[in-house]
């Protein structure tokens, strides 16, 4: 049965690729900026919380402190392109490798702390570094990196007059971060993983190095944050601590990935799919009244979710399938001790 | 003999839709010990817990000294006189063994009354008398299966369910925590009892009734059914 | 010499405040394991009660922190009622989210009805006054809130150790079947607890004003502090809180001054890592 | 069927919210589509609201008969023969991702003809980076950052004086207390928000303190929306420097000054750059600890006689929102009347034509101080200027440039115990 | 060379003495008991040997290495592997999913690591259950979960706590053969439990505990006639009981 099930995964997943493929060439997204602009964050923020997800889903460690590795990234690309005058990706490179540095030194203490200790520690670890940087004088502090005008093109990642390369860009690493995920998930690592957050005495006792997988899916989820944030300032021009490396930036991501159903490998994607739209539309519609309507409107309707489906999207879609299987349960019910 | 007081009526239950009990009915008579007993998973706690108030019945009905009780909150159905000591103790950890006693009485806002209880309680459990000021936690297993014991009885309970008293007890606790069982019911309480230890259990029940995958398939007076065959080969190990 | 007392003493005022706000969250905290993210913005509605009734019908913050203590003893009511209670049933970030977005709703509802103008009572019976202590200056504002402060705590502390009402709030907390079987209705302790968190914040919110400008945007930083407070204290525990609210009061006040103002912040949360870090479970956690 | 419910209501709401974005739009009339983009919600949303309703004001005037009005375009309705303009505003919320979100999508979806905005430095960068690569005109009211109309930009004009033409004012009017009321001061402090504004700000004091051979002691930057200020009061009294240079925002700078009040402290002299000083409300809340605190200013109530035409103008705008304007939103106002004006004498809307347009001419505006407006290369408004002056008994008193001035500096400012 | 040889191990909460002095050796192959009242220090002993507690004094011994300040990771992967007297399931995961990870400890191929947790979860009884979630089943089927999950990591010891409790006698006499069968495929088995019907037939050795201190080390039907055993353990009627069964036996 489990087979059965990963085989209509994958299928999805297929089905899926091809869609999002495709999506440039639907007319209304084709010809309409902020339409793409939508589709460009529903990517990203998904691979954003996917990235999350490792660590805060699947491990079950609720990490506020994502943003940090975020803008790390963010910041690696902005300081090649700015202060270095060079092409981003060295500075994607080395930032996304720094971001995986801090994120074990980071977390290899605060690992020890458990629940909600471990949350607020995060949270003050984004306080602490959102801080340093808004005082950093190499990074140009509060003042933030402002992209000069640079030729456009995949050497430079900057695009001034179209959205499409960004949208592939933005499917590219949204696939690539899904099929890892989509990988540890069916691996020993994966679980490992949830083993490591259901129990972690029992995992121990199980002989699972609790510390070495938290440690080393912190890593991996800091890595593929700080890439999510270097297309982040790619795609914005500019860099400043507000804008990554904010305990705001840093909810995003626990709301998207929650909101779809944290550790499943979909809810991300169901997350930012219902989130980010809703979010951008109720600005433009909104927005523009300048009473704040559509932040309250937002707020209400992410009570809304959450009161009516404290599991997320996915636990409503695994609740009907539930329903449907005891259904066949109930009409033939197993003799349960042998 | 004498009246009824719990009849349960055909009850379904299941958690998060996945049914665990079907069409259960049987009947607990004033002043009574009443044992069910059965495999592991069988579904007895959770018709202890339906009882309870914790578990609402997804059909049938709960009848208590004739009334309805099947979708009253737990706390209604404690006032109403029928107190449950859960499985695994279920102490307040950090609170003292005073401190457990008074929140057993918690229904009960005459102070003097309050005081009497605990007074009559702790001369059944004279161990916990020792302890009064200690915290719960700190206690021994046998100290803490004495003390959930006794925290049940401070609401003065017409009937009192007893879940799985035994389990992870050393076998000289056993016995004495038997003992203590029988002295509650000689008192005049009715007791309806879920054991693994079927021997034990039935040897001090006046009738028992057998469960088995939510359903259930024998019952009778407690001898009846120590010398069943079926009994003793599917649960005495015989 | 006068200089550092008084920086300490500004920090151990400023602290006060801290831990009036820290005890209700905490208080949340304990017994449900619910974050409130929407703690700072029922402060920040609690200061605007006090405001108004201050500006229209000049009441004094003085008297107006019963209204406002009282206001957000329904507000608290009302969040669990129609929020919380559902959330319950869910994975524990659940609440989380939910408060956070009851955060960005009240918010926007203060920008929304008040307008993002930020707001100061003046003229209040103790604007302005002060006394000295040799040559350390004692801000009245300041100093009655930390004294309302510390009777607010105190209160708490002593309904939840001594009473019995105390402790089926701690029975609830500890193990909620249990104490519904000792016919605790858990469900009007929670709305209790809500409430009573709503209520220690809204006193503190009903004495700010008279020091502190209102705007819609007000609650967020002392929210979050407040979170460290409790965190810092160990979940649940009042004098925790307190204690660490102080500390991070003097903490603050002293880093910035003697460090520099900009990394105040930065000090506070600093000293939260290096608590928790020695000892994982805050300073008075089970 | 639950399930089936729930889904469906999210997806209708989505596509509820989906539609109405796409489905609307205008009829084509003759019309000029104008966006505005200011932060409406968030920390600065007290100044964004305020900047909307100005370029709401200029709206008003330019498309209807407003002959009370002495500004250009009043007296006719609407531009181009009958063009009236439309705006579209949108919200940025102080971020500069959303800013630029929302600029790409007022051109590309709502179709704007130009944008006003950002209030925020930060976000008026990459908005107008958006106009600058598709060749459309940005306006700018009153970010002050220098660095904006350094970048070289074509079809960016900004009308407010920058953080730079106002600390080498500051720095003029310290020298001149020297000179002619033997001050004596020469030590000065800064204390601001640390934001991107807040940091050009100091940046700059303290280049221009450096180039006035002026002492900088203390450098206080500290978090908006804080807690409490004693820190950074404390540290200000420990250096006692003899003036203070202030950038802080509303809540901050009540904050600040009752602290410093609690304190007891007071430097001999303090000069806010615009903002929280400037706010037309801050007497109100302040009282009379608000008095003697002096700052760069491009417009006050008070300047009446100086700028007789905003009077009627201001009406309109007091209606909107309550308040009288101040040196800040009366920029965005400026900015929307400048840009109907060239437009106007251009006589077209191509986007070259109306750019050259504004380059080439000096521009008649009665809202602006000194009343003209003109643009060197970059977009810096050359004519851009602001006085300083002081508060004294909850009016803004003109005391420099002293050509200008009608009261004397109450010097140094009277301590706290003494008012 | 004994399989596992703890060496005077003590262990102190503060003032508390939770474990004083203790030592025995279990031979490969063998069955121990290990028994006492509640609270006489035996859980403490099995957080010791495994790791998750560091002894205030002595050593342990297992396959010939010191293991007495490993990680209890690693004790696990030397092949010394527990089950938990509170039950520790991994709750939101299947019970199919709970043995895999055990399986994993040994085999990284997914494919064999399903085969091996297959065969664990047909020993023990639970194939009908094997999708349910873990934390839906009752308490019986948790404990042998647990034992299926130890099972799968393809242990050289294995260590039981109580994991018998909250069975009926029958369901206790099923384990036990199975624990029987286990014994001859080579495993040596270290069994903290309550129910002396369990362990008496069983076990080649019973180790006796009582305050921290060991009290008792014998063949289980010498251990059921010592005064102390069973003024401090067993009580009157327990131990007659065990007495007579056991002459029946000799009989």
């Amino acid at each position: 049965m489990i087979k059965e099930n990963t085989k209509k995964q994958d299928l999805l997943w297929y089905v899926l690729i091809v869609v999002l493929l495709l999506v440039p060439f639907i007319p209304q997204v084709a010809a309409n900026s902020f339409t793409q602009h939508v589709f460009i964050l529903i990517l990203l923020y998904a691979s954003m919380s996917q990235a999350w997800n490792i660590i805060g889903g699947y491990c079950g460690q609720v990490s506020f402190g994502h943003s940090v590795f975020f803008g790390i990234g963010a910041y690696g690309a902005g300081m090649a392109v700015v202060k270095f005058g060079i092409t981003p990706w060295p500075g994607i490179i080395i930032g996304s490798l720094l971001a995986m540095v801090v994120a074990v030194l980071i977390s290899y203490p605060c690992f020890k702390l458990k629940g909600h200790y471990f949350a607020i520690a995060t949270f003050a670890i984004v306080e602490i570094f959102n801080r340093l940087f808004m005082v950093w004088y190499w990074v140009n502090g509060a003042l933030g990196l402002d992209y000069p005008m640079v030729k456009t093109g995949w050497t430079n990642f900057v695009w001034y007059r179209t959205k499409i390369p960004y949208y592939y860009g933005a499917l590219i690493l949204f696939t690539t971060i899904f099929s890892i995920v989509r990988f540890i998930e069916r691996n020993r690592f994966g679980y490992y993983l949830r083993a490591v957050r259901e129990d972690q005495e029992t995992a121990e006792a199980t002989g699972i190095n609790s510390t070495f997988i938290k440690l080393s899916a912190m890593a991996l989820s800091a890595f593929l944050a700080s890439f999510c944030g270097a297309f982040f300032v790619q795609y914005n021009f500019r860099v400043d601590p507000p804008m990554v490396m904010s305990l705001q930036v840093s909810m995003v991501f626990v709301l998207v990935t929650i909101l779809g159903g944290a550790g499943t490998l979909f809810g991300p994607l169901l997350g930012a799919l219902i989130l980010i739209p809703l979010q951008e539309y109720t600005r433009v519609l909104w927005g523009g009244l300048g009473r704040g309507t559509d932040l309250m409107l937002f707020g209400f309707l992410i009570v809304l979710i959450m009161v009516r489906q404290p599991k997320g999207i996915m636990g409503l879609i695994n609740e009907y399938l539930n329903y449907r299987k005891t259904r066949k349960i109930i009409s033939a019910q197993p003799e349960i001790n042998s | 003999m004498s009246e009824t007081i719990l009849e349960v009526d055909n009850i379904n239950c299941a958690y998060d839709n996945v049914p665990v009990i079907f069409g259960v009915s049987f009947e607990v008579k004033e002043k009574e010990l009443v044992a069910i007993v059965g495999a592991n998973g069988a579904g007895k706690s959770t018709i202890m817990k339906t009882i309870a108030g914790l578990v609402h019945p997804k059909k049938g009905a709960i009848k208590y000294k004739g009334k309805d009780i099947s979708h009253l909150p737990a706390n209604m159905i404690l006032r109403r006189g029928i107190s449950y000591i859960p499985e695994g103790r279920r102490l307040f950890a950090k609170l003292t063994v005073v401190e457990n006693l008074e929140l057993g009485a918690y229904i009960e806002n005459d102070r003097g009354e309050i005081e009497k209880r605990k007074k009559e309680i702790l001369k059944l459990f004279p161990i916990l008398e020792e302890r009064r000021k200690q915290i719960a936690e700190t206690l021994s297993g046998g100290e803490q299966q004495m003390l959930s014991i006794a925290r049940g009885l401070m609401s003065k309970p017409e009937l009192l369910m007893l879940d799985e008293l035994s389990l992870g007890l050393m076998p000289s606790l056993v016995e004495s925590v038997m003992e203590t069982i029988v002295r509650i019911k000689q008192q005049g309480t009715t007791i309806l009892m879920v054991e693994q230890k079927v021997q034990e259990a039935l040897e001090i029940a006046n009738r028992g009734y057998v469960i088995q995958t939510g359903k259930i398939v024998q019952a009778g007076s407690s001898q009846e059914l120590l010398n069943s065959d079926e009994v003793k080969k599917a649960y005495l190990g015989m | 010499m006068t200089m550092f007392f008084q920086v300490a003493i500004d920090g151990l005022l400023t602290g006060m405040v801290y831990a009036l706000v820290a005890s209700g969250l905490s208080l949340i905290w304990g017994v449900m394991d619910v974050l409130n993210f929407a703690h700072g913005e029922f402060l920040m509605l609690g200061m605007y009660v006090s405001y108004w009734l201050g500006f229209l019908i000049n009441f004094d913050p003085l008297i107006s922190w019963i209204a406002s203590g009282v206001f957000c003893f329904l507000l608290g009511i009302l969040t669990y009622k129609l929020i919380i209670h559902h959330c319950l049933l869910g994975p524990p970030l659940s609440a989380l989210l939910a408060t956070f977005g009851l955060s960005m709703i009240l918010k926007n509802f203060a920008l929304n009805r008040f307008s993002p103008n930020y707001r100061l009572l003046t003229g209040t019976l103790l604007d302005g006054k002060r006394t000295l202590i040799g040559n350390i200056v004692l801000p009245m504002p300041q100093l009655i809130t930390s004294i309302f402060a510390l009777v607010v705590v105190f209160i708490i502390y002593y309904v939840i150790k001594r009473t019995r009402l105390g402790w089926a709030i701690q029975a609830t907390a500890m193990d909620k079947e249990a104490a519904e079987l000792m016919g605790i209705n858990t469900e009007r302790i929670f709305l209790l607890v809500f409430g009573l968190g709503g209520l220690c914040v809204g006193v503190a919110g009903g004495l700010l004003p008279s020091y502190l400008a209102v705007h819609p945007e007000v609650g967020g930083l002392f929210g979050l502090i407040a979170f460290v407070c409790v965190a810092m204290g160990g979940f649940g525990s009042i004098p925790g809180a307190l204690l660490a609210a102080l500390l991070i009061g003097l903490v603050e006040a002293l880093g910035g001054f003697y460090i520099a103002p900009v990394f105040k912040y930065v000090v506070v949360f600093g000293l939260y890592l290096l608590v928790v870090m020695l000892k994982p479970k805050g300073l008075f956690g089970w | 069927m639950n399930f089936i419910k729930k889904i469906s209501i999210i997806i209708l709401t989505t596509l509820l919210v989906f539609t109405l974005v796409n489905g609307a739009a205008f009829a084509q009339e003759k019309i000029i589509k104008i966006g505005t983009l200011f932060p409406l919600t968030g920390s600065c949303a007290l100044a964004g609201s305020r900047c909307k309703a100005a370029v709401e004001t200029a709206v008003e005037v330019i498309n209807n008969s407003h002959p009370e009005c002495d500004v250009p375009l009043a007296a006719q309705e609407g531009l181009l023969g009958g063009y009236k303009i439309v705006l579209v505003h949108a919200d940025h919320q102080g971020k500069p991702d959303i800013a630029k979100a929302e600029a790409e999508r007022l051109f590309d979806q709502e179709g704007v003809y130009t944008i006003v905005g950002c209030y925020n430095s930060a976000c008026t960068n990459p908005a107008s980076m958006v106009a600058e690569r598709q060749e459309k005109i940005f306006m700018c009211g009153c970010s002050s950052s220098a660095a904006l109309t350094e970048r070289g930009l074509q079809y960016f004009f900004r009308m407010a004086p920058t953080d730079k033409t106002e600390s080498i004012e500051f720095c003029d009017v310290i020298e001149w207390m020297n000179g002619t009321k033997g001050a004596n001061l020469k030590t000065i402090g800064i204390i601001y928000e640390n934001t991107e504004f807040g940091k050009h700000a100091a940046d700059e004091g303290k280049l221009a303190a450096a180039e006035a051979g002026f002492e900088v002691v203390v450098d206080v930057p500290f978090s908006p929306g804080a807690t409490n200020m004693n820190s950074e009061v404390q540290t200000l009294k420990a250096k006692n420097p003899d003036v203070v240079f202030g950038a802080c925002l509303g809540g901050d700078y009540t904050l600040w000054v009752r602290t410093m009040k609690q304190m007891d402290w007071l430097p001999k002299m303090c000069l806010n750059y615009c903002t929280g000083y400037q706010d037309p409300v801050i007497t109100e809340q302040l009282g009379d600890d608000a008095n003697y605190f002096m700052g760069g200013t491009g417009y006050a109530p008070e300047f009446a006689e100086l700028m007789p035409a905003v009077a009627a103008v201001e009406k309109i705008y007091q209606e909107k929102i309550g308040v009288p304007f101040d040196s800040d939103s009366i920029q965005e106002a400026v900015a929307t009347f400048i840009l109907a004006q060239a437009i106007e004498k251009a006589g077209t809307l191509n986007y070259d034509t109306v750019r050259d347009t504004l380059y080439a001419n000096e521009w008649n505006s009665p809202l602006s101080m000194g009343g003209k407006v003109a643009f060197v290369s970059g977009g810096q408004n050359a004519k851009a200027m602001s006085m300083i002056t002081q508060l004294q008994g909850g009016e803004y008193k003109r005391v420099f440039p002293t050509e200008l001035s009608t009261d004397e500096v109450i010097f140094p400012m009277i301590p706290w115990s003494k008012r | 060379m004994p399989l596992l040889e703890v060496c005077e191990i003590s262990k102190k909460f503060g003032s508390l003495v939770a474990n004083s002095k203790i030592s025995f050796k279990v031979e490969e192959g063998n069955i121990v008991g290990l028994i006492g009242p509640n609270g006489a220090g035996k859980t403490t002993l099995f957080n010791c040997i495994t790791g998750i507690y560091k002894p205030s004094e002595g050593k342990v011994f297992f396959d010939g290495s010191d293991i007495t300040n490993l990680p209890p990771y690693k004790v696990a992967r030397l092949g010394a592997v527990r089950t938990f007297q509170i039950v520790h399931s991994l709750k939101e995961m299947s019970v199919f999913d709970n043995v895999l990870i055990g399986a994993y400890l040994r085999e990284r191929n997914t494919e064999k690591a399903r085969e091996m947790a297959n065969q664990c979860i047909d020993i023990c009884y639970l194939t009908k259950i094997k999708n349910t979630r873990a934390g839906d089943l009752a308490i019986g089927h948790k404990k042998r979960l647990e034992l299926a999950r130890a099972l799968a990591t393809s242990p050289k010891l294995l260590m039981l706590d109580e994991c018998m409790a909250g069975l009926t006698s029958t369901e206790v006499n099923e384990s036990v053969s199975l624990i029987k069968s286990l014994k001859k495929k080579g495993i040596t088995f270290l069994i903290v439990e309550h129910i002396m019907e369990a362990i008496m037939p069983i076990a080649d050795k019973v180790v006796v505990l009582n305050g921290g201190l060991k009290i008792a080390e014998d063949h289980p039907e010498v251990v059921v006639h010592q005064e102390s055993v069973i003024e401090a353990y067993l009580g009157q009627k327990y131990s007659k009981k065990f007495q007579l069964a056991a002459k029946g036996r000799n009989i």
